[in-house]
């Protein structure tokens, strides 16, 4: 994915504080207004590659059933398939989850927690969108209320393509994302950093009723 | 005993239980899993997740009183391990024994779950305070029971030392406490099932009302030290409970045995069970088992026989 | 009875209806669908006392759902109340022709308390004020909507997403009628 | 008459109130929805549910595309019951066209709804289960749910999204051996539903926490318009497939399942019920099915597909009461207007917000998983 293309001239540096303007004055003091740092990997490199090969094997999703795509994942979380044994497990609050599966299409108004799950979530975090309304739109592309390029809005790492992705589907696409993990290939977190004036952008111009503030600690 | 080597001993006790602890835990999930008819996590799968939660490259902090929640909870954990003989007979998991340690250990049980609610309060997460509340009263609940058992279990052996206790235990089976006071252990195993968190008295993380309750917020290397209590915090409590009331341990594998055992009772009366709400939970506990309670400590004062 | 007699009955009984309502709210157009399905259409201030009669004398007691069609070319909107009477099994439609410019409606809140729900959802998609109905002016699904009411037939959601979500490279949409013919049969050509 | 309580801000001014956003990322919400709820204590006292989260627009979307380009969207408007979209577009467009659906059509699609209901009230129970901390149940289930998706993909070629009924019949008849490793399927799941009933539903804590929890009152119904096994519950003998039969109901032996207190408990024995009930349905008509015969009528060329003018309005009785499809057509090649009526609208809505007043945290999600709502058919 090539975005520094389109990129319009990143100006983090001068950036000192985030406006937050959504908010009311009174809010404005309640929420922190730091700007996100990107995170540093370990310097040893041994640590650091010990430390992907653990995250690979203990992912925790969140549980937030975005869209019709949920459904499959209660097979697979189940006896069927029991993603458990892969060390899948669902954590109920975002801080604590380190994957964000977005389960098939998001309106408007989902994007908007999406946001706010995604960036309440500790790095390093992995993104998995699935089913084909997250990729290009699929069935909605034409819906007035659903995105539909889903890595516009937040980094994705991972696409499991189809409508509905069967849960071997699914189990193979987590084999994917622990294989892209273990390579340290998803810096997903970082990237969302780095363009963070990009993603905001673009994702104040599909939420209208901006009322949060612009990075959700 | 020079006091560096049995601090050294103490080290390696905690380390054992530590492992050990979060082996039970994994394998206790795949027993669970079994009924369930999965096949469950990996054996190693915790010792993973700490590490992982561990290695996590950020961190959000919401005060003081939040970073110190989960350094109470752990010197909770280890205060309790630390006052338990593991090991009866042994001089490495003897730890530091005196005569009134049990009384000790037992204000150490709660002192975690109350340095919990301070941090757990600071997080400003509605469900924290919430699941505060229930752990809590669900613990003051379960303490009476509890308390009364144990003080039958003084009035049995007339001494506050866990390893004297233990040592009366010696010998042969029928010197358990299970067999002597057989009502003290059971108004204590009605208390175990409320510390143990598992259904029906999961109130305090209840994932469907108040999803996972007061550690909500806590994330990275908070979690991370939050799960490294939970393991020995574990072991602490099966050590003790066997200790006290099922004739403690010579040995390793004998404990494992035991607090294996101890265990599986809330596990398989977990998996088959709904969950209480925190009214029914305290009635309960104010109910039969607080009158089998009464009953030990009535049993010991007029027909004990030491 | 059998199914078969009991639809007899009920279309009798529909015919009937039919004919009262006309009689009692001038009912301009009837329109028998099949054997336990009719629509009726009332005037806008008579609506009200027409639900009523039909709620409580009818025992046309369940509101099934309230929906409104757009006729832009004609220029009022068609708002539609399905009643459902559960004695005689027959389903009856009750519409109202209202204009499009400023439209507004009667609540009917106030005889079946799930009206508001619907109301709201008219309010939002379409534009249709329902003055005194509970929670009219909330937001019901849409969240920070700037455009006309998305359901009116001059919102052309396909450009509206061209305008407001990017669409990715590559992706293409094709003609239905074109790519059957050209794939399927390709032996008949343009026809 | 029916006046909403009105949220007022003074009163969450005064401390003695806590706001609280019960969802959309929620473990114990059914699907994607949000409860706002101010708390007194434990006790809910306010509740205003915010839905919307799923929306697609299909009613938008449907007007847009031809009646044939419609026949694979409108299964995913209900994802737990897709079937039920396509039986309900199905028959409103083959009424107003005036298709003549070959009778082994008829038998295959009662039987694909008969097995989605089944399939879909499996999850619920699990959900039912689980809301009030039995995961152990919900995992059964969703494993014998995943037995019948199993039977699906054999039916129809897929999980989920089945696109399996459509105007003028089926798409496929049944394959061979099908029904014997259907009943070996409805065997199995029977045996776990008497598991059920030992474990679950007979169980002390499970019956104290469901019983007397969200009473429908039997003069809330009309007004609120509650269909289904929630109106069955009170007492109310309403069911489309006995009022208004379609397909082959007619021909089938079966009665409707009532019970005289609609409290969550009592729900759920209904559906439990219903479950026992769907079971023998499908057994009958895999007993009495034809297998010969046509299974599609035949139709005109679709791309060219004009259906006359006209509306209607075809209903069903889905899992959660009355599903139906309002269905216009001006006499184009475009449809004007559809509107799908789902049971959720009310349920999820006015009927959620009455009854959670007044009953405690712990308790929102068994309410809200007894009364079996839908997300994604409320706002389409």
């Amino acid at each position: 994915m090539n975005k520094q293309d389109k990129n319009p001239g990143n100006n983090r540096e001068n950036l000192i504080k985030l406006e937050n303007a959504g908010l009311t004055a009174e809010e404005q003091q309640l929420f922190c207004d730091a700007v996100p740092v990107p995170y540093e990997p370990y310097s040893l490199e041994f640590v650091e590659r010990f430390h992907n090969w653990i995250r690979a094997n203990s992912l925790w999703v969140l549980a937030f059933g975005t869209g019709c795509g949920a459904i499959e994942l209660n097979p697979l979380m189940t006896s069927r398939f029991d993603a458990n044994r892969f060390g899948v497990m669902m954590r109920p609050t975002p801080r604590q989850a380190s994957v964000l599966i977005v389960a098939g299409y998001s309106s408007v108004k989902t994007l908007k927690r999406i946001i706010r799950s995604y960036e309440q979530m500790q790095g390093p975090k992995f993104v998995i969108g699935l089913g084909i309304c997250t990729i290009n739109g699929g069935m909605y592309y034409d819906s007035y209320n659903t995105i539909n390029c889903l890595d516009r809005y937040i980094p994705v790492d991972l696409y499991i393509t189809g409508c509905m992705p069967r849960p071997e589907a699914l189990l193979a696409g987590f084999m994917e994302l622990k294989r892209k993990i273990k390579a340290g290939e998803c810096d997903g977190a970082n990237r969302y950093v780095k363009d963070f004036d990009w993603y905001k952008a673009n994702q104040k111009k599909v939420i209208k009723k901006w009322d949060m503030p612009d990075y959700n600690w | 005993m020079n006091w560096a080597l049995s601090i050294f001993y103490y080290i390696v006790t905690v380390l054992v239980v530590l492992v050990y602890g979060l082996l039970l835990y994994a394998f206790i999930a795949k027993t669970m899993a079994r009924v369930q008819g999965r096949i469950g996590i990996p054996i190693y799968q915790p010792f993973l997740d700490i590490i992982q939660t561990y290695g996590r490259r950020t961190a959000v902090t919401h005060g003081y009183m939040f970073d110190l929640g989960p350094v109470f909870r752990l010197t909770g954990g280890l205060g309790t391990l630390a006052f338990i003989p593991v090991i009866y007979g042994s001089e490495i998991f003897g730890n530091f024994h005196f005569a009134g340690d049990l009384l000790l250990v037992m204000y150490f049980i709660f002192f975690g779950q109350l340095g919990m609610a301070l941090g757990a309060g600071e997080s400003g997460h509605p469900y924290a305070p919430m699941g505060i509340a229930r752990g809590l009263a669900q613990m003051t609940a379960f303490e009476v029971p509890f308390a009364l058992a144990v003080i039958a279990v003084f009035m049995q052996y007339e001494t506050a030392s866990i390893t004297e206790i233990v040592a009366a235990q010696q010998g042969s089976i029928y010197n358990w406490t299970l067999f002597t006071n057989p009502f003290a252990v059971l108004a204590a195993m009605f208390a175990f099932l409320g510390m143990s968190m598992y259904p029906p008295f999961d109130l305090v993380t209840a994932p469907n009302e108040i999803p996972i309750g007061p550690p909500t917020e806590y994330h990275s290397a908070y979690l991370s030290l939050l799960q490294t209590n939970r393991a020995i915090f574990a072991g602490a409590k099966l050590v003790l409970f066997m200790n006290l009331f099922f004739g403690g341990a010579t040995n390793l594998p004998i404990m494992v045995l035991k607090t294996w055992a101890i265990y599986m009772i809330p596990v398989l009366i977990g998996v088959a069970f709904p969950r209480f709400k925190v009214e029914n939970s305290i009635r309960f506990f104010l109910g039969v088992p607080t009158l089998v309670g009464i009953i030990a400590v009535l049993y010991m004062q007029y027909w004990g026989t030491v | 009875m059998g199914y078969a007699g009991l639809q007899l009955v009920n279309t009798m009984f529909m015919q009937e209806l039919c004919e009262r309502m006309t009689r009692q709210f001038d009912c301009d157009q009837v329109m028998h669908q099949k054997d336990d399905l009719s629509f009726l259409r009332v005037d806008r201030d008579r609506l009200e006392s027409a639900l009523m009669y039909l709620k409580t004398h009818e025992g046309f007691v369940h509101l099934s759902f309230v929906t409104v069609i757009d006729y832009i070319e004609d220029g009022f909107f068609r708002l539609n109340y399905m009643l459902y009477n559960y004695d005689k099994a027959t389903n009856i439609g009750v519409q109202v022709d209202i204009t499009r410019e400023n439209p507004s409606m009667h609540s009917i809140h106030h005889l079946w308390a799930q009206g508001w729900t619907y109301q709201r959802e008219l309010k939002e998609m379409y534009g249709i004020d329902f003055p005194g109905s509970p929670r009219v002016d909330e937001e019901f699904v849409l969240e920070g909507w700037d455009g006309i009411p998305p359901m009116l037939r001059e919102f052309d959601t396909a450009k509206f997403c061209e305008d407001r979500f990017a669409k990715r490279d590559g992706r293409e949409s094709q003609d239905i009628k074109q790519t059957m013919r050209d794939n399927l049969y390709p032996e008949r050509g343009e026809s | 008459m029916f006046d909403l309580k009105r949220y007022s801000e003074a009163e969450l001014e005064s401390g003695k109130f806590t706001k609280l956003w019960h969802g959309p990322q929620h473990p114990g919400i059914t699907g994607n929805m949000s409860l706002e709820l101010t708390l007194s204590g434990d006790d809910v006292v306010e509740c205003k549910t915010h839905v919307g989260y799923l929306h697609r627009g299909f009613e938008k979307l449907m007007e847009r595309r031809t009646y044939i380009q419609n026949f694979p969207v409108v299964c995913r408007i209900a994802v737990p019951e897709p079937t039920f979209n396509e039986y309900m577009y199905a028959a409103a467009v083959e009424e107003l066209a005036g298709i003549e659906v070959p009778e082994r059509a008829e038998w295959l699609r009662c039987l694909n709804l008969e097995m989605m209901r089944l399939a879909s009230f499996l999850m619920w129970l699990g959900g039912a289960c689980g809301s009030f901390g039995m995961s152990t149940v919900y995992q059964w289930t969703v494993t014998h749910r995943d037995y019948m998706l199993d039977l699906f993909e054999e039916m129809t070629g897929a999980r989920i999204y089945h696109m399996y009924i459509s105007p003028g019949g089926v798409r496929a008849p049944l394959p061979d051996g099908f029904s014997e490793r259907a009943l070996s399927v409805m065997n199995g799941i029977e045996k776990l539903l008497y598991e059920i009933e030992r474990v679950a539903l007979n169980n002390h804590i499970f019956k104290m926490r469901s019983q007397d929890l969200g009473i429908i009152d039997p003069e809330m119904v009309d007004p609120y318009g509650i269909v289904g096994p929630n109106a069955r519950a009170c007492g109310f003998k309403r069911d489309v497939r006995k009022d208004a039969p379609y397909l082959v109901y007619d021909q089938l032996d079966f009665e409707v399942i009532t019970a005289d207190k609609s409290d969550a408990y009592t729900r759920t024995l209904v559906r439990y019920q219903e479950m026992h009930q769907c079971i023998s349905l499908i057994r009958q008509m895999l007993e009495q099915m034809p297998t010969k015969g046509s299974f599609h009528a035949d139709l005109p060329n679709v791309l060219h597909w004009k259906i006359p003018a006209g509306q209607t309005y075809v209903k069903s009785e889905c899992t959660r009461g009355e599903y139906g499809y309002f269905l216009v057509s001006d006499g184009s090649e475009y449809l004007r207007r559809v509107t799908i009526r789902g049971p959720s609208y009310t349920h999820a809505i006015a009927v959620m917000e009455k009854l959670v007043v007044g009953v405690n945290i712990a308790d929102v999600a068994g309410l809200m998983v007894s009364l079996h709502t839908y997300p994604p058919e409320i706002e389409r």
